[in-house]
């Protein structure tokens, strides 16, 4: 399964809930203000690291780049762009919105 | 692979009838299908034709309805949710009673079961919303 | 699609709809309901979740006419009548809630976070209001 | 007292509007003054009267119409975040170009220096929204 | 200063940052889905349990019997009608939404 | 009220906007400073604070390019020649956001929660997006 999370992990428990909840072998995909996780030396730096030990991480790069995060990604975390997106929904036989 | 998408907010408001838009446009640009794009919630309102955004930003109603007419989409807008929020096409304005209608070319109003339909004929059904 | 199946000569393909937000605050429980209602009529596999906030739409005794809203938490019972029987509602999100069992209106299964995380595995499509 | 009051969600998806309608119906019961009433973000979809809620649930559109109407209260909806959404009154709409309006008796599409200065004047300013 | 919080303390970070800031001698009215804040023996008691101990806490009647709370509710906070709201607001010299 | 002083024969209030949401995600960061530029007509004693996710609409080098979104980072830079420059970020929220103040478009003053708790009880108008 791939799980989207569109929210910030500082003012919501959406991401908490989907690694709380998300069964092993699926991805996580951050997109809009879901990619503020990928920020290096932040608060939810250590979840997302937990995180990335159960599965994959993907940050949707336009909106990483919105935000001006681009030079402080986390080591691990894959950007990709609206046609990785794409895949990653095909390749998985289910997707979540974590909204 | 057959594509449907669901839009859940408004223009504008949340980035969800944005990161909708270029799903859309990526996957048809892979050569995808895209069965059906269902607006729900707030996300009727991406398809009211009285919109007048700013000049420097991007206009999110015409993006939407000038790809449904390229593309031939069927882009499907949930009547109850329309209806609360006050969307109307020529037909129900006038089945309401109601001395005007907004909705732009390339959306049809619809019921909820075209959302579940679409579940059932897509491959994936991928959701956007808050 | 590994689990889509054919019968009676249609499609059926197993829907979770997972209810993660509360009512009254926001539209999203009631215009979730809305849809899992309509699901009946397609005869699919269909089950309810719910999560995080999400519990909070099965308290018993809610009131709403001081706010003057519509309640629509007896719609929950009625579900049974729609043939809607699987009902899951995940344990840590209950209990951190202050709720048990008890103080819901209806009978649901109570899952942990990996049975239900398991349970959305399986799913054809998940819908989250 | 004098209150301001700001609105800034759409009808149905957030509580905020009912909130604010609660609390402006409560103020002025108690004899205080409401100075104006300011639509913002999706707050300005208050304005539309083309709803069509259903019939065993509340009009949202409705109340605040009638109540601006009975207690003359001047309820102001931003013009910029209108024009973004799509909500037009008869003279915006030809000057826009557009086809139809949408706005109900009650409101009226001012700029946003309304809500500055309903700041100043009021003794009080309440922010309802998400 | 009255502070007003309106959404669950479960689902996003509202009324802790309502509590880290708030100077002392304000009040706190939780209304809409802030009210789920009063609920007894759940993860944030402590944190409301806190906050009461530096400013009274009122939550709105209405708001808290819409969604099944008007039994559960913590001793201590104080229950408020849309009338008692606008007291509220009037008693304060200013007042901020946490939306 | 009490901080209420006629000026110049017109009514000069405290005025904080207080921004707590990101940019891009919602429309509340850009349509909150649309109102922060048309109160500088306005000749208010106006102050901006960010608090929360606010102190990311602060950060350097945004690009919309992918998204198709206007930038509006740069309008932050452009509040002085509004005479807007009391900008206030709390310090606990950059700092957990893995921010210092080089990572930010514009020169803050940092305060504390409890000084901006402090300065909010000041105003007389604080309006929250």
């Amino acid at each position: 399964m791939l799980h989207i999370v569109n929210k910030s992990p500082f003012e919501r428990t959406s991401l908490a809930s989907c690694l709380r909840v998300a069964a092993k072998g699926g991805a996580l995909l951050l997109i809009e203000d879901g990619v503020y996780a990928v920020v290096k030396n932040s608060a939810v730096e250590k979840d997302l690291r937990g995180a990335m030990a159960g599965m994959p991480v993907y940050a949707l790069q336009a909106d990483v780049e919105a935000r001006g995060l681009a030079n402080r990604v986390m080591d691990g975390v894959k950007l990709v762009g609206y046609d990785g997106f794409v895949d990653l929904v095909a390749e998985h036989s289910n997707v979540q919105s974590w909204l | 692979m057959k594509f449907s998408i669901m839009v859940n907010e408004g223009p504008y408001t949340h980035q969800a009838s944005d990161s909708a838009y270029q799903f859309a446009k990526a996957a048809l640009a892979k050569g995808h299908e895209i069965y059906r794009v269902f607006f729900y919630h707030d996300g009727v309102n991406n398809a009211t034709r009285l919109t007048v955004p700013p000049q420097d930003d991007r206009n999110v109603v015409n993006r939407w309805s000038e790809l449904a007419q390229q593309q031939k989409l069927d882009m499907v807008v949930c009547i109850a949710a329309a209806q609360r929020r006050g969307l109307l096409d020529e037909n129900e304005a006038s089945r309401q009673g109601k001395d005007a209608n907004n909705i732009v070319p390339g959306f049809r109003i619809s019921g909820l079961g075209q959302l579940v339909e679409a579940g059932i004929q897509a491959d994936r059904l991928v959701v956007f919303g808050d | 699609m590994s689990e889509m199946d054919m019968e009676e000569g249609g499609t059926v393909k197993k829907f979770m709809f997972l209810n993660r937000k509360a009512p009254y605050g926001t539209v999203y429980a009631l215009e979730g309901l809305e849809v899992v209602l309509i699901s009946a009529a397609f005869d699919q596999d269909v089950s309810l979740a719910f999560l995080d906030d999400g519990v909070f739409q099965l308290t018993k005794g809610q009131n709403t006419k001081g706010v003057e809203m519509k309640n629509f938490s007896p719609t929950y019972r009625a579900l049974e009548g729609y043939d809607i029987e699987k009902l899951y509602v995940e344990r840590e999100s209950m209990e951190s809630r202050g709720l048990s069992e008890d103080d819901l209106l209806v009978d649901v299964q109570v899952k942990s976070a990996a049975e239900l995380g398991a349970l959305m595995n399986e799913q054809d499509v998940v819908i989250s209001f």
